[in-house]
């Protein structure tokens, strides 16, 4: 307990984490499910192997701070308090989700919880996330923007530009690579050549890290620290959390192009299981515990789908809505 | 009125909004202490900081992407392009994440980005361009050309206060050429709505940007033929104003367009499917566009001439579209 | 004559084209080993390595420029983008360099990129894009849309062969879904020639990519109805093959474009304008576009429906048409 | 003289470089005098300050390689071979210019010689250098594409893309940055946020080098080790040129924000003057070849002027020719 204590976090913070990252899977799991039920329309992605960078990420953020979040980051949205149902109606493309069925899968995000929408585009929302710190810096408010990018979208120019302007001007962002080894069926080497992402940072005036993606509490105190500089005038982080993506890039992928050798060294490193053997070893977690929120994950899940069902596909007469903000969208209370 | 020249309105404009409202701050290449490339923003910086006029690094996507960002909380950011060609390295920051956030996530995106634009005084092919025919296909942006100062302070007023992306294409050659009479205190000139810069019986003229001024001579030209010219100046491209120019053409039942830009797939063929679709029992002659063509702006003074519409190029269409 | 889907229509010409000629290259994401996001380039890889398929990183700006420089070195090299959406993040390599650079420079650029377009499998607002509209202003760029696999093979193979930048966009919907008769030996279709896929004397539906066999589907319900539509599969939409349209409305005096892509600008527009310009006296009917509508594409099925034009459509739009 | 030699450099290639800076600021302020005599329309740039580099660059090349040429680099274009006229024709827009009239100014470049016209669009001609190097590593030819571009166009994501998907493959590539420690009025620090644009490279998997870009044989070493391990298949380079653009941005900027103590600091720097110098104490040149070459230059340059304006304007109704090259453009002799 006592490294966690050091970070400030207590039993309940470091269950919540463990929930997150099983609740995580779970939603993901059962979109796998609908998915195949044929309930899920286009294609379906999850963040397997990303639970523990995700959740930790999510929970270090402040209240006030935002994130311009990518796939592979569903515990980031229940960090922040995106409930499950409108996860799965986001998948099912429906009138309630936070897109209202206008984007599916993994492109939403609930503005109201400080979190950014992505496009497909990798990783065009970077430059948006140093946007977001740069209005942070103009008004001096001690808040921070995080931007999160995969290794593969590393290369693009996007990247490079986000990262060096928000050097030049030393804006509180920080900026969170899943390096999880491949883009898609690319392995790292072939998307650059160096041994470390992180080391990017030197290039553009900041500090870079690299943490074990796959340790909770590890990604959890860079994240904190990169954050708390951020926050402090101490300019942006390029933190580079290294996992493995545990199955292909989507549900239509089998993966196969991943050596069998690097699915099992990471097999015991699987961040749900590795950081359940934590809590048990450092805070005593039970069996009972685990059962009572696997229980309620189960329940809450049962009634997401539900939920997330009963909402109606949208209207089709709908489409046009909204290609334009309304002049008044800004007195309206809620806008997303 | 105090007659101000149609640069000195846009800078007036961007002063008046700044003081006005805390969240417009301008961000954009050489823009601060020099007063960028076009001395525009000449003084802001002194005026307001340099956190509210920002020197950014010569990162067209990171300026976009930026502003977008710094809108969504809460600002309102005015990027300005060095010139507008430069906007093909923002092009997916626009068109990917600004035009279509508000539909897809309900959050919109007030931004302006101010982009120098046109011909006409051997800037060649990167220097010289009109790109708004690109962005008019991309539902979720608005883009203004205004062709007076008046109307650059009313729409760029209108642009700020927008909750949308919005292009202001400002036409470089109008800088210091054009002189007009303009409000001192704010206005606003609605986006989407044309002026109607003369009307007339006999055919529709409709332009915008410095195009408008040719057509004003071409017009004059015409009155010696006894013929007389409505000219439509559209002001915005996106919303364009249908209404305003349908009605034009309902009355003479005559069309040309005229435009800076290349003439294929550029906003002119917008204009002549809708009037040809709409009006079909209403046309005395075919629909016309007078463009330029379809090639890059040259450099060279002989060539740029030829590929710039001439006001004796217009004088020549409208003859033939009223011979018909 | 084999009979090929779509997809084995465009692997089995780059497979040809690459034994043929050692200048022809590939290069996109994960398509080596992988065979790309469609498998389009399946097996490639395995037969003539890693140097002729090149598995590039998530680059577009990279791949597009790295073509250019590489055809400036004497390679034919062959982009692809995984969908044809990303192709926004290399527009200003195609519209800045590649497509100005033998009108400038004298040197061509002979390049192909391949662009999975389309929609209709809820791919959302960035998988199912047809840009070829915005690009369709740009001189200097060719693009074409076949809508067959005989096309398909013979446009890509034209693709190759010419020394301008083409943008090939296919239809991802076509993939696996069409099938036809598709010569075993190499041949070409010329760029910038349409193709009548039906004669008929009552209205002129000019169309390309998939909504061509929306097209068919229309025309043969317009059958019962005692009418005969010609079908114009345009093929190439820059250039474009101005004859023929022209031709088939003189001959009809009606016509209907149908397009995938949005409305305002795209490409319809030009098609439109040039055909009220040239062909006024002929009509008799105001033309017509059937268009989705100015909107991202939509994910929901619900909405996707709305967005692409549905036979239902076609039929109706033909049927005013002929009304008129 | 021991140092050239080392290089490989007789005193033919000393002297030569030498006159090519001569030439090349020569060519310029002829330039100058003829826009200011309303010959020149547009705008004007030279490369005041950056004679070295360019000369040095542009001599270390082979014969069968490429380069990516940026403004700035006329001596890169006189080392390969263009013609004095041939620039001045380019700066008046006429018939015989590389880009007969269709570009201005410093748009240009004679692809007969290896080099590439750039657009204005910074630095896009990078992916374009990169590309070059693909195909001959595809070849597996001896050849070595250069691309050039500046401290501020640093910035942009093009020179991102370019450089990591050149350091994936090892292409051979040779990155020049020209850093004039100025984008148009920007200074070094609101363009990046780290001492040397060098240390990129360390982010892209290979070596990065900063040479004082006033010293005309230090460049040279520089240029010609990198050309040489990317022809040998050590991978790219990137060479950061230091110097000082010696006036604004263009002709109509006074560069007034250029502290008056640089320009000072760099008064003692003149390329040319510095190489001059050198050739004296280590080459024993004489005022008598001094005077034999600038008479030479002023000659040529007369010469020059006469050609490139007797050269007609571009006749108008060739304004469409070559919007598309035709079929057989391959098959005609020259088509540049
Ligand atoms: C600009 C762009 N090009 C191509 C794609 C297609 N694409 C989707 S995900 C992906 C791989 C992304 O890899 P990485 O950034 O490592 O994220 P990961 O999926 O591995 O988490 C690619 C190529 C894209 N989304 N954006
Ligand atoms: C993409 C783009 N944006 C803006 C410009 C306008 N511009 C022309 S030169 C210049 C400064 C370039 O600085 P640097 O790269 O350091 O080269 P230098 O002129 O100092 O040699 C700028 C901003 C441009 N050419 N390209
Ligand atoms: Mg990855
Ligand atoms: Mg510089």
């Amino acid at each position: 307990m006592e490294a966690a204590t050091e970070l400030g976090l207590d039993r309940i913070d470091l269950v919540g984490m463990y929930r997150n990252m099983l609740l995580s899977r779970s939603v993901e799991e059962r979109g796998r499910t609908l998915f195949k039920q044929g309930k899920i329309p286009g294609s379906f992605y999850t963040g397997l192997g990303n639970e523990a960078a995700a959740a930790a990420v999510g929970t270090a953020m402040g209240p006030d701070d935002v994130g311009a979040v990518i796939h592979r980051n569903t515990g980031v949205h229940l960090a922040r308090g995106t409930e499950p149902w409108k996860i799965l109606a986001q998948f099912m493309g429906r009138e309630d989700a936070p897109s209202r069925g206008r984007d599916g899968n993994v492109h939403f995000a609930e503005f109201d919880l400080g979190l950014i929408t992505m496009v497909s585009h990798l990783p065009a929302m970077l430059p948006v996330a140093t946007g977001c710190a740069l209005a942070f810096r103009i008004r001096q408010e001690p808040r921070v923007a995080i931007g999160w990018f995969g290794d593969g979208s590393s290369a693009r120019g996007d990247a490079h530009e986000a990262m060096n302007f928000a050097g030049t001007r030393q804006l509180p962002v920080v900026f969170v690579c899943n390096n999880n080894q491949y883009a898609y069926s690319t392995p790292t080497r072939l998307e650059y050549a160096v041994d470390h992402l992180a080391a990017r940072a030197l290039a553009y005036g900041f500090d870079g890290v690299v943490v074990d993606g796959t340790d909770l509490l590890a990604v959890y105190r860079e994240a904190r620290d990169a954050i708390e500089k951020a926050r402090e005038g101490g300019g942006p982080t390029l933190i580079e959390s290294v996992t493995l993506r545990l199955e292909g890039h989507g549900i239509h992928d089998d993966a196969s192009y991943v050596p069998r050798e690097l699915f099992e060294e990471y097999e015991d490193r699987d961040p749900i299981e590795r950081f359940h053997r934590w809590l048990v070893e450092h805070a005593a977690f039970t069996d009972d515990e685990q059962r009572t929120i696997e229980s309620e994950i189960k329940e809450l899940l049962s009634e997401a789908v539900k939920r997330a069902e009963a909402s109606p596909e949208p209207a089709p007469e709908t489409l046009l809505d909204g290609v334009y903000a309304p002049h008044d969208v800004f007195e309206t209370p809620h806008f997303s | 009125m105090p007659e101000l020249t149609y640069l000195e309105a846009i800078a007036q404009t961007l002063r008046q909004e700044m003081e006005r409202d805390e969240r417009v701050f301008l961000i954009g290449q050489d823009i601060g202490a020099y007063g960028g490339a076009f001395k525009v923003t000449n003084g802001l910086q002194e005026a307001f900081g340099e956190w509210r006029v920002i020197d950014a690094p010569l990162s067209e996507t990171a300026i976009v992407g930026g502003c977008t960002g710094a809108a969504l909380m809460g600002m309102r950011p005015i990027a300005e392009m060095q010139f507008a060609d430069f906007v093909s390295c923002g092009w997916d920051q626009i068109v990917t994440v600004a035009a279509k956030q508000h539909w897809r996530a309900g959050t919109p995106i007030p931004i302006v980005i101010r982009l120098p634009s046109g011909g006409g005084f051997a800037g060649g092919p990167f220097h010289s361009q009109n790109p708004e025919s690109s962005f008019a296909h991309i539902p979720g942006l608005k883009l203004v050309c205004p062709a007076t100062p008046s109307d650059a302070k009313g729409l760029l007023t209108s642009a700020i206060d927008d909750p949308n992306p919005v292009l202001f294409f400002e036409h470089k050659h109008l800088y210091r050429r054009v002189r007009g009479e303009v409000a001192e205190s704010r206005f606003t000139v609605p986006i989407g709505t044309a002026r109607i810069e003369r009307e007339g019986n006999d055919a529709t003229l409709v332009t915008w940007g410095a195009m408008l001024h040719l057509a004003v001579e071409a017009a004059d030209a015409l009155v010696e033929d006894g013929a007389s010219i409505e000219i439509v100046d559209l002001r915005s491209i996106l919303p364009w104003d249908r209404d305003a120019v349908l009605a034009s053409v309902e009355k003479t039942s005559r069309l040309l367009v005229v435009h800076e830009d290349t003439r294929t797939a550029g906003f002119g063929a917008e204009i002549l499917a809708t009037v040809a679709a709409e009006l079909f029992e209403h046309l005395d002659a075919p629909p016309r566009r007078l463009t330029a063509p379809d090639c890059p702006v040259p450099f060279a003074p002989s060539l740029e001439r030829r590929f710039l519409p001439q006001v004796e190029d217009l004088v020549t269409a409208l003859r033939e579209l009223l011979a018909y």
